[in-house]
Protein backbone atom coordinates (compact mmCIF):
# COMPACT_ATOMS: atom_id res chain seq x y z
CA UNK A 1 0.00 0.00 0.00
CA UNK A 2 1.25 3.62 -0.62
CA UNK A 3 -0.72 6.40 0.88
CA UNK A 4 -0.03 9.13 -1.47
CA UNK A 5 -0.94 13.12 -0.51
CA UNK A 6 -1.58 16.21 -2.24
CA UNK A 7 -1.25 19.74 -0.66
CA UNK A 8 -2.21 23.15 -1.50
CA UNK A 9 -3.01 24.20 -5.35
CA UNK A 10 -2.18 20.57 -6.17
CA UNK A 11 -4.58 19.46 -3.62
CA UNK A 12 -7.49 22.02 -5.07
CA UNK A 13 -6.63 21.15 -8.85
CA UNK A 14 -7.12 17.51 -8.16
CA UNK A 15 -9.69 18.01 -5.67
CA UNK A 16 -8.35 15.19 -4.14
CA UNK A 17 -6.26 15.43 -0.48
CA UNK A 18 -5.00 12.04 -1.04
CA UNK A 19 -5.88 8.41 -1.71
CA UNK A 20 -4.55 5.22 -1.03
CA UNK A 21 -3.15 2.68 -3.62
CA UNK A 22 -2.60 -1.26 -3.20
CA UNK A 23 1.13 -2.03 -3.70
CA UNK A 24 2.32 -2.51 -7.24
CA UNK A 25 5.83 -4.12 -7.89
CA UNK A 26 5.65 -2.20 -11.59
CA UNK A 27 5.08 1.21 -9.79
CA UNK A 28 8.30 0.95 -7.71
CA UNK A 29 9.86 4.47 -7.72
CA UNK A 30 8.63 8.15 -7.38
CA UNK A 31 8.81 8.49 -11.00
CA UNK A 32 6.54 5.41 -12.13
CA UNK A 33 4.24 6.34 -9.49
CA UNK A 34 3.52 10.00 -10.87
CA UNK A 35 3.49 8.53 -14.55
CA UNK A 36 0.99 6.08 -13.33
CA UNK A 37 -1.62 8.79 -10.97
CA UNK A 38 -1.06 11.82 -14.38
CA UNK A 39 -2.38 8.60 -16.64
CA UNK A 40 -4.96 7.20 -14.87
CA UNK A 41 -7.93 9.92 -13.90
CA UNK A 42 -7.95 12.27 -16.90
CA UNK A 43 -7.00 15.39 -18.55
CA UNK A 44 -7.12 17.31 -15.48
CA UNK A 45 -4.42 15.19 -13.35
CA UNK A 46 -2.44 14.74 -16.27
CA UNK A 47 -1.96 18.58 -16.63
CA UNK A 48 -1.73 19.32 -12.60
CA UNK A 49 1.00 16.40 -12.29
CA UNK A 50 3.46 17.09 -15.15
CA UNK A 51 4.27 20.36 -14.07
CA UNK A 52 7.87 20.88 -13.76
CA UNK A 53 7.55 22.77 -9.91
CA UNK A 54 6.27 19.93 -8.20
CA UNK A 55 7.74 18.72 -4.81
CA UNK A 56 7.64 15.08 -3.90
CA UNK A 57 7.87 13.92 -0.41
CA UNK A 58 8.87 10.35 0.28
CA UNK A 59 8.13 9.68 4.08
CA UNK A 60 8.33 13.63 4.94
CA UNK A 61 11.15 13.79 3.31
CA UNK A 62 11.84 15.95 -0.15
CA UNK A 63 13.44 14.56 -2.54
CA UNK A 64 15.15 15.72 -5.25
CA UNK A 65 15.23 13.33 -8.71
CA UNK A 66 13.95 9.78 -8.51
CA UNK A 67 13.32 7.47 -5.37
CA UNK A 68 12.58 4.19 -4.84
CA UNK A 69 9.20 3.16 -3.22
CA UNK A 70 8.82 0.27 -0.71
CA UNK A 71 5.24 -0.56 0.07
CA UNK A 72 3.87 1.19 3.08
CA UNK A 73 5.45 4.51 2.27
CA UNK A 74 3.81 7.21 2.58
CA UNK A 75 4.56 9.94 -0.57
CA UNK A 76 3.45 13.76 -1.39
CA UNK A 77 3.39 16.32 -4.15
CA UNK A 78 3.01 19.77 -3.62
CA UNK A 79 3.74 22.96 -4.89
CA UNK A 80 7.28 25.17 -3.90
CA UNK A 81 6.36 26.32 -0.45
CA UNK A 82 5.77 29.97 0.53
CA UNK A 83 6.12 30.90 4.19
CA UNK A 84 3.83 32.44 6.61
CA UNK B 1 -0.88 20.78 16.55
CA UNK B 2 1.22 18.78 18.58
CA UNK B 3 4.76 19.79 20.58
CA UNK B 4 7.13 16.99 19.12
CA UNK B 5 9.47 15.87 21.70
CA UNK B 6 12.47 17.79 21.04
CA UNK B 7 15.66 18.57 23.22
CA UNK B 8 13.80 20.21 26.47
CA UNK B 9 14.73 23.87 25.44
CA UNK B 10 14.28 24.02 21.61
CA UNK B 11 9.99 24.01 20.80
CA UNK B 12 7.66 23.97 17.77
CA UNK B 13 3.75 24.52 17.61
CA UNK B 14 2.17 24.40 14.61
CA UNK B 15 -1.21 25.92 15.33
CA UNK B 16 -4.76 27.68 14.24
CA UNK B 17 -4.70 29.59 17.50
CA UNK B 18 -3.59 33.25 18.14
CA UNK B 19 -0.21 33.17 20.53
CA UNK B 20 0.47 35.93 23.33
CA UNK B 21 4.33 36.90 22.51
CA UNK B 22 4.94 37.71 26.09
CA UNK B 23 4.30 34.27 27.21
CA UNK B 24 6.06 32.74 24.86
CA UNK B 25 9.29 34.43 26.06
CA UNK B 26 8.21 33.48 29.54
CA UNK B 27 8.40 29.97 28.34
CA UNK B 28 11.40 30.50 26.60
CA UNK B 29 13.22 31.79 29.90
CA UNK B 30 11.74 29.19 31.96
CA UNK B 31 14.28 27.19 34.32
CA UNK B 32 17.38 29.60 32.70
CA UNK B 33 19.91 30.79 34.76
CA UNK B 34 21.88 32.55 32.23
CA UNK B 35 20.23 34.31 29.59
CA UNK B 36 21.69 37.76 28.65
CA UNK B 37 19.83 37.61 25.33
CA UNK B 38 16.32 36.95 24.09
CA UNK B 39 15.82 38.17 20.04
CA UNK B 40 12.77 37.56 18.73
CA UNK B 41 10.58 37.70 15.42
CA UNK B 42 7.06 38.21 15.33
CA UNK B 43 5.75 37.96 11.75
CA UNK B 44 2.20 39.74 10.85
CA UNK B 45 0.11 39.24 7.96
CA UNK B 46 0.03 41.98 5.83
CA UNK B 47 -2.44 44.02 4.06
CA UNK B 48 -0.95 44.06 0.84
CA UNK B 49 -0.63 41.09 -0.29
CA UNK B 50 1.72 39.94 -3.44
CA UNK B 51 -1.15 40.40 -6.17
CA UNK B 52 -3.72 42.64 -4.58
CA UNK B 53 -5.33 44.15 -1.13
CA UNK B 54 -5.79 40.60 1.65
CA UNK B 55 -8.73 40.88 3.61
CA UNK B 56 -7.88 36.96 4.73
CA UNK B 57 -5.42 34.59 3.81
CA UNK B 58 -5.58 30.57 4.35
CA UNK B 59 -2.26 28.84 5.33
CA UNK B 60 -1.94 25.15 4.34
CA UNK B 61 0.78 23.12 6.27
CA UNK B 62 1.87 19.35 5.88
CA UNK B 63 1.10 17.95 9.25
CA UNK B 64 4.01 16.25 10.61
CA UNK B 65 6.61 17.19 8.02
CA UNK B 66 6.04 20.48 8.83
CA UNK B 67 6.94 20.22 12.46
CA UNK B 68 9.98 17.57 11.60
CA UNK B 69 11.02 20.16 9.09
CA UNK B 70 10.93 23.18 11.48
CA UNK B 71 12.51 20.85 14.15
CA UNK B 72 15.72 19.87 11.55
CA UNK B 73 16.12 24.18 11.72
CA UNK B 74 15.95 24.51 15.16
CA UNK B 75 18.78 21.62 15.47
CA UNK B 76 20.52 23.21 12.29
CA UNK B 77 20.62 26.38 14.59
CA UNK B 78 21.55 24.88 18.32
CA UNK B 79 24.31 23.24 16.13
CA UNK B 80 25.71 26.46 14.67
CA UNK B 81 25.12 28.67 18.00
CA UNK B 82 25.37 28.68 21.69
CA UNK B 83 22.00 28.66 22.24
CA UNK B 84 20.31 27.93 25.30
CA UNK B 85 16.56 28.13 23.91
CA UNK B 86 14.71 28.37 20.65
CA UNK B 87 10.96 28.36 19.71
CA UNK B 88 9.09 28.57 16.51
CA UNK B 89 5.49 28.70 16.85
CA UNK B 90 3.73 28.86 13.38
CA UNK B 91 -0.47 29.69 12.76
CA UNK B 92 -2.12 27.81 10.30
CA UNK B 93 -5.77 28.37 8.65
CA UNK B 94 -7.51 31.49 8.18
CA UNK B 95 -5.86 34.29 9.31
CA UNK B 96 -6.32 38.36 8.58
CA UNK B 97 -4.50 41.21 7.68
CA UNK B 98 -3.16 42.12 10.99
CA UNK B 99 -2.78 39.18 12.57
CA UNK B 100 -0.21 37.56 14.14
CA UNK B 101 1.08 34.32 12.11
CA UNK B 102 4.93 33.67 12.86
CA UNK B 103 6.88 33.78 15.85
CA UNK B 104 10.74 32.89 16.66
CA UNK B 105 12.22 33.26 19.79
CA UNK B 106 16.19 32.94 20.86
CA UNK B 107 17.98 32.93 24.26
CA UNK B 108 21.73 32.94 23.93
CA UNK B 109 24.54 34.24 26.53
CA UNK B 110 25.68 36.37 23.80
CA UNK B 111 23.91 38.56 21.96
CA UNK B 112 25.51 38.13 18.35
CA UNK B 113 24.31 34.49 18.20
CA UNK B 114 20.74 35.23 19.76
CA UNK B 115 19.96 38.13 16.64
CA UNK B 116 21.52 35.45 13.92
CA UNK B 117 20.36 32.37 15.06
CA UNK B 118 16.76 34.14 14.90
CA UNK B 119 17.09 35.78 11.82
CA UNK B 120 18.61 32.42 10.44
CA UNK B 121 15.31 30.64 11.59
CA UNK B 122 13.28 33.26 9.94
CA UNK B 123 14.90 32.93 6.74
CA UNK B 124 14.73 28.84 6.85
CA UNK B 125 10.93 29.23 8.03
CA UNK B 126 10.02 31.29 4.45
CA UNK B 127 12.03 29.30 2.39
CA UNK B 128 12.18 25.76 3.37
CA UNK B 129 9.03 24.74 5.97
CA UNK B 130 6.27 23.51 4.05
CA UNK B 131 3.59 26.47 4.03
CA UNK B 132 1.16 27.13 1.35
CA UNK B 133 -0.42 30.50 1.53
CA UNK B 134 -3.53 31.59 -0.49
CA UNK B 135 -4.74 35.22 0.11
CA UNK B 136 -8.11 35.76 -0.29
CA UNK B 137 -9.18 39.72 -1.83
CA UNK B 138 -11.72 41.59 -3.93
CA UNK B 139 -10.10 39.58 -7.15
CA UNK B 140 -10.61 36.42 -5.38
CA UNK B 141 -8.15 33.36 -3.93
CA UNK B 142 -5.12 32.96 -5.41
CA UNK B 143 -2.02 30.88 -3.95
CA UNK B 144 0.88 32.74 -3.46
CA UNK B 145 3.94 31.88 -5.70
CA UNK B 146 7.49 31.21 -4.42
CA UNK B 147 9.63 33.91 -4.06
CA UNK B 148 13.06 34.04 -5.39
CA UNK B 149 14.38 36.56 -2.52
CA UNK B 150 13.32 34.21 -0.01
CA UNK B 151 15.63 31.06 -1.23
CA UNK B 152 18.21 33.36 -2.02
CA UNK B 153 18.55 35.23 1.53
CA UNK B 154 18.32 31.17 2.90
CA UNK B 155 21.21 30.27 0.58
CA UNK B 156 23.57 33.08 2.25
CA UNK B 157 23.93 30.77 5.26
CA UNK B 158 24.80 27.75 3.38
CA UNK B 159 28.33 30.25 3.16
CA UNK B 160 30.26 28.45 6.34
CA UNK B 161 31.64 31.98 7.08
CA UNK B 162 27.81 33.24 7.20
CA UNK C 1 13.09 59.24 32.72
CA UNK C 2 11.15 61.35 29.97
CA UNK C 3 10.08 60.77 26.41
CA UNK C 4 11.70 62.83 24.11
CA UNK C 5 9.94 64.53 21.33
CA UNK C 6 10.70 62.33 17.93
CA UNK C 7 9.06 61.66 15.44
CA UNK C 8 6.07 59.64 16.35
CA UNK C 9 7.30 56.61 15.84
CA UNK C 10 10.52 56.42 17.63
CA UNK C 11 10.53 56.50 20.91
CA UNK C 12 13.19 56.11 23.87
CA UNK C 13 12.69 55.78 27.62
CA UNK C 14 15.34 55.55 30.76
CA UNK C 15 13.71 54.50 33.28
CA UNK C 16 13.94 52.67 36.89
CA UNK C 17 10.72 50.51 36.26
CA UNK C 18 10.76 47.58 34.67
CA UNK C 19 8.84 46.71 31.19
CA UNK C 20 6.35 44.52 29.69
CA UNK C 21 7.46 43.34 26.62
CA UNK C 22 3.98 42.15 25.48
CA UNK C 23 2.51 46.18 26.31
CA UNK C 24 5.52 47.30 24.45
CA UNK C 25 5.38 45.31 21.15
CA UNK C 26 1.83 46.75 21.55
CA UNK C 27 2.88 49.96 21.39
CA UNK C 28 5.39 49.56 18.92
CA UNK C 29 2.52 48.76 16.60
CA UNK C 30 -0.29 51.17 17.68
CA UNK C 31 -1.57 52.62 14.78
CA UNK C 32 0.38 50.41 11.72
CA UNK C 33 -1.29 48.99 9.29
CA UNK C 34 1.49 48.02 7.30
CA UNK C 35 3.71 45.82 9.66
CA UNK C 36 4.85 42.74 8.17
CA UNK C 37 7.78 42.48 10.82
CA UNK C 38 8.75 43.13 14.20
CA UNK C 39 11.94 42.28 15.86
CA UNK C 40 12.83 42.67 19.07
CA UNK C 41 15.31 42.68 21.31
CA UNK C 42 15.41 42.38 25.22
CA UNK C 43 18.65 42.09 27.35
CA UNK C 44 19.02 40.15 31.35
CA UNK C 45 20.90 41.16 33.71
CA UNK C 46 23.74 38.07 34.35
CA UNK C 47 24.50 36.01 36.87
CA UNK C 48 27.86 36.31 35.69
CA UNK C 49 29.49 39.52 35.60
CA UNK C 50 32.31 40.91 34.50
CA UNK C 51 34.71 39.72 37.35
CA UNK C 52 32.81 37.95 39.90
CA UNK C 53 29.58 36.41 40.35
CA UNK C 54 26.82 39.27 40.64
CA UNK C 55 23.85 39.71 42.83
CA UNK C 56 23.18 43.23 42.00
CA UNK C 57 24.12 45.76 39.26
CA UNK C 58 23.89 49.49 39.93
CA UNK C 59 23.37 51.15 36.24
CA UNK C 60 23.99 55.22 35.95
CA UNK C 61 23.07 56.64 33.10
CA UNK C 62 23.47 61.20 32.37
CA UNK C 63 20.20 62.49 31.99
CA UNK C 64 19.55 64.07 28.86
CA UNK C 65 22.57 62.93 26.99
CA UNK C 66 21.50 59.59 27.39
CA UNK C 67 18.04 60.09 26.25
CA UNK C 68 19.51 62.31 23.27
CA UNK C 69 22.07 60.15 22.50
CA UNK C 70 19.89 57.11 22.02
CA UNK C 71 17.69 59.81 19.74
CA UNK C 72 20.10 60.19 17.83
CA UNK C 73 20.88 56.41 17.33
CA UNK C 74 17.24 56.19 16.30
CA UNK C 75 17.13 58.35 13.96
CA UNK C 76 20.72 56.99 12.24
CA UNK C 77 18.65 53.15 12.17
CA UNK C 78 15.37 55.43 10.00
CA UNK C 79 17.57 56.85 7.72
CA UNK C 80 19.26 53.23 7.22
CA UNK C 81 16.33 51.30 6.82
CA UNK C 82 12.89 51.58 5.70
CA UNK C 83 11.43 51.18 9.56
CA UNK C 84 8.01 52.01 10.67
CA UNK C 85 8.34 52.30 14.06
CA UNK C 86 11.50 51.34 16.25
CA UNK C 87 11.44 52.12 20.22
CA UNK C 88 13.93 51.91 22.90
CA UNK C 89 13.38 51.01 26.78
CA UNK C 90 16.40 51.28 29.08
CA UNK C 91 16.56 51.17 32.79
CA UNK C 92 18.80 52.72 35.19
CA UNK C 93 19.26 52.32 39.11
CA UNK C 94 19.37 48.53 41.05
CA UNK C 95 19.27 45.97 39.10
CA UNK C 96 19.32 42.40 39.93
CA UNK C 97 20.74 39.25 37.88
CA UNK C 98 17.90 37.96 35.86
CA UNK C 99 16.22 41.49 35.68
CA UNK C 100 15.03 42.79 32.71
CA UNK C 101 17.29 45.77 31.89
CA UNK C 102 16.88 46.70 27.80
CA UNK C 103 14.42 46.33 25.10
CA UNK C 104 14.65 47.04 21.64
CA UNK C 105 11.82 47.04 18.98
CA UNK C 106 11.89 47.63 15.46
CA UNK C 107 8.59 47.60 13.06
CA UNK C 108 9.08 47.37 9.31
CA UNK C 109 7.57 45.66 6.35
CA UNK C 110 10.77 44.20 5.71
CA UNK C 111 12.35 41.24 8.11
CA UNK C 112 15.57 42.04 6.92
CA UNK C 113 15.29 46.01 7.96
CA UNK C 114 13.54 44.72 11.07
CA UNK C 115 16.71 42.32 12.14
CA UNK C 116 19.65 44.83 10.89
CA UNK C 117 18.24 48.06 12.59
CA UNK C 118 17.32 46.42 15.83
CA UNK C 119 21.15 44.39 15.90
CA UNK C 120 22.51 48.03 14.76
CA UNK C 121 20.53 49.84 17.31
CA UNK C 122 22.05 47.11 20.38
CA UNK C 123 25.06 47.54 19.31
CA UNK C 124 25.06 50.92 19.24
CA UNK C 125 23.75 51.24 22.69
CA UNK C 126 26.08 49.16 24.01
CA UNK C 127 29.05 51.13 22.66
CA UNK C 128 27.87 54.84 22.59
CA UNK C 129 25.04 55.27 25.18
CA UNK C 130 26.51 57.19 28.32
CA UNK C 131 25.63 54.12 30.90
CA UNK C 132 27.88 53.36 33.73
CA UNK C 133 28.00 49.95 35.06
CA UNK C 134 28.62 48.87 38.46
CA UNK C 135 28.24 45.30 39.68
CA UNK C 136 28.20 44.17 42.94
CA UNK C 137 29.07 40.90 44.22
CA UNK C 138 30.76 38.79 47.36
CA UNK C 139 34.18 41.01 46.12
CA UNK C 140 32.58 43.81 46.92
CA UNK C 141 30.98 47.03 43.99
CA UNK C 142 33.33 47.44 41.01
CA UNK C 143 32.66 49.47 37.77
CA UNK C 144 33.04 47.82 34.65
CA UNK C 145 35.48 48.21 32.35
CA UNK C 146 34.34 49.23 28.80
CA UNK C 147 35.03 45.86 26.03
CA UNK C 148 37.06 46.24 23.32
CA UNK C 149 34.50 43.76 21.48
CA UNK C 150 31.51 46.37 22.01
CA UNK C 151 33.31 48.94 19.87
CA UNK C 152 34.35 45.99 17.22
CA UNK C 153 30.67 45.40 16.69
CA UNK C 154 29.37 49.06 16.70
CA UNK C 155 32.26 49.89 14.00
CA UNK C 156 31.09 46.95 11.67
CA UNK C 157 28.25 49.93 11.17
CA UNK C 158 30.69 51.91 9.79
CA UNK C 159 31.26 50.28 6.74
CA UNK C 160 28.58 51.56 4.33
CA UNK C 161 28.72 48.19 2.75
CA UNK C 162 27.44 47.26 6.24
CA UNK D 1 28.94 80.00 34.49
CA UNK D 2 30.21 76.90 33.80
CA UNK D 3 27.95 73.57 35.10
CA UNK D 4 30.58 70.59 35.63
CA UNK D 5 29.20 66.95 36.13
CA UNK D 6 31.15 63.61 36.95
CA UNK D 7 29.73 60.48 36.10
CA UNK D 8 30.13 56.69 37.40
CA UNK D 9 33.48 55.97 38.75
CA UNK D 10 34.91 59.86 38.30
CA UNK D 11 31.81 60.77 40.57
CA UNK D 12 32.33 58.26 42.79
CA UNK D 13 36.36 58.83 43.17
CA UNK D 14 35.73 62.74 43.68
CA UNK D 15 33.22 62.45 45.71
CA UNK D 16 31.47 65.11 44.05
CA UNK D 17 27.95 64.69 41.71
CA UNK D 18 29.53 68.41 40.19
CA UNK D 19 29.74 71.87 40.24
CA UNK D 20 29.26 75.07 39.27
CA UNK D 21 31.80 77.55 38.61
CA UNK D 22 32.22 81.30 37.95
CA UNK D 23 32.81 81.76 34.40
CA UNK D 24 36.78 82.82 34.10
CA UNK D 25 37.91 84.22 30.15
CA UNK D 26 41.10 82.34 31.56
CA UNK D 27 39.31 79.32 31.60
CA UNK D 28 38.17 79.25 28.24
CA UNK D 29 38.45 75.73 27.08
CA UNK D 30 37.75 72.27 27.95
CA UNK D 31 41.55 71.47 28.65
CA UNK D 32 42.35 74.82 30.45
CA UNK D 33 39.21 73.67 32.40
CA UNK D 34 40.43 70.15 33.26
CA UNK D 35 43.76 71.31 34.56
CA UNK D 36 42.01 73.94 36.38
CA UNK D 37 39.59 71.19 38.35
CA UNK D 38 42.66 68.56 38.67
CA UNK D 39 44.70 71.44 40.36
CA UNK D 40 42.83 73.39 43.05
CA UNK D 41 41.10 70.34 44.90
CA UNK D 42 44.67 68.23 46.01
CA UNK D 43 45.90 64.85 45.16
CA UNK D 44 42.78 62.74 44.63
CA UNK D 45 41.38 65.15 41.94
CA UNK D 46 45.17 65.51 40.00
CA UNK D 47 45.18 61.60 39.68
CA UNK D 48 41.66 60.77 38.86
CA UNK D 49 41.07 64.31 36.23
CA UNK D 50 44.84 63.14 35.04
CA UNK D 51 44.03 59.73 33.25
CA UNK D 52 44.01 59.38 29.93
CA UNK D 53 40.41 58.01 28.71
CA UNK D 54 38.52 60.14 30.43
CA UNK D 55 35.66 61.32 27.87
CA UNK D 56 34.10 64.91 28.01
CA UNK D 57 31.14 66.27 26.84
CA UNK D 58 29.95 69.91 26.28
CA UNK D 59 26.64 70.61 25.84
CA UNK D 60 25.80 67.05 26.02
CA UNK D 61 27.92 66.11 22.74
CA UNK D 62 31.34 64.05 23.05
CA UNK D 63 34.22 65.86 22.19
CA UNK D 64 37.33 64.87 20.71
CA UNK D 65 40.07 66.94 21.24
CA UNK D 66 39.82 70.04 22.55
CA UNK D 67 36.99 72.68 22.60
CA UNK D 68 36.25 76.24 23.06
CA UNK D 69 33.60 77.16 26.29
CA UNK D 70 31.07 79.60 26.31
CA UNK D 71 29.80 80.68 29.54
CA UNK D 72 26.51 78.90 30.14
CA UNK D 73 28.13 75.09 29.13
CA UNK D 74 27.33 72.31 30.67
CA UNK D 75 31.06 70.27 30.64
CA UNK D 76 30.56 66.86 31.45
CA UNK D 77 33.97 64.00 32.49
CA UNK D 78 33.25 60.29 32.44
CA UNK D 79 34.76 56.78 32.05
CA UNK D 80 34.26 55.16 28.82
CA UNK D 81 30.59 54.24 28.53
CA UNK D 82 29.74 50.17 29.10
CA UNK D 83 26.40 49.89 28.13
CA UNK D 84 23.30 47.58 30.02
Amino acid sequence: MLKVLFFARIREELDCPGLELPWDPAVADLDALQKQLAGAHGQRWREVLGRDNTIRAVNQTVITGNSPLRDGDEVAFFPPVTGG
Amino acid sequence: MAEPALSPRLAVSVQEADFDVAALQQQLLAGAREEGAVATFTGYVRAAGARQAVATMELEYYPGMTERSIEGILQEAAGRWPLLAASVVHRVGRLRAGDRIVWVGVASAHRAAAFSACEFLMDYLKDRAPFWKKEIGPDGPHWVEARSEDNARAARWKDPAG
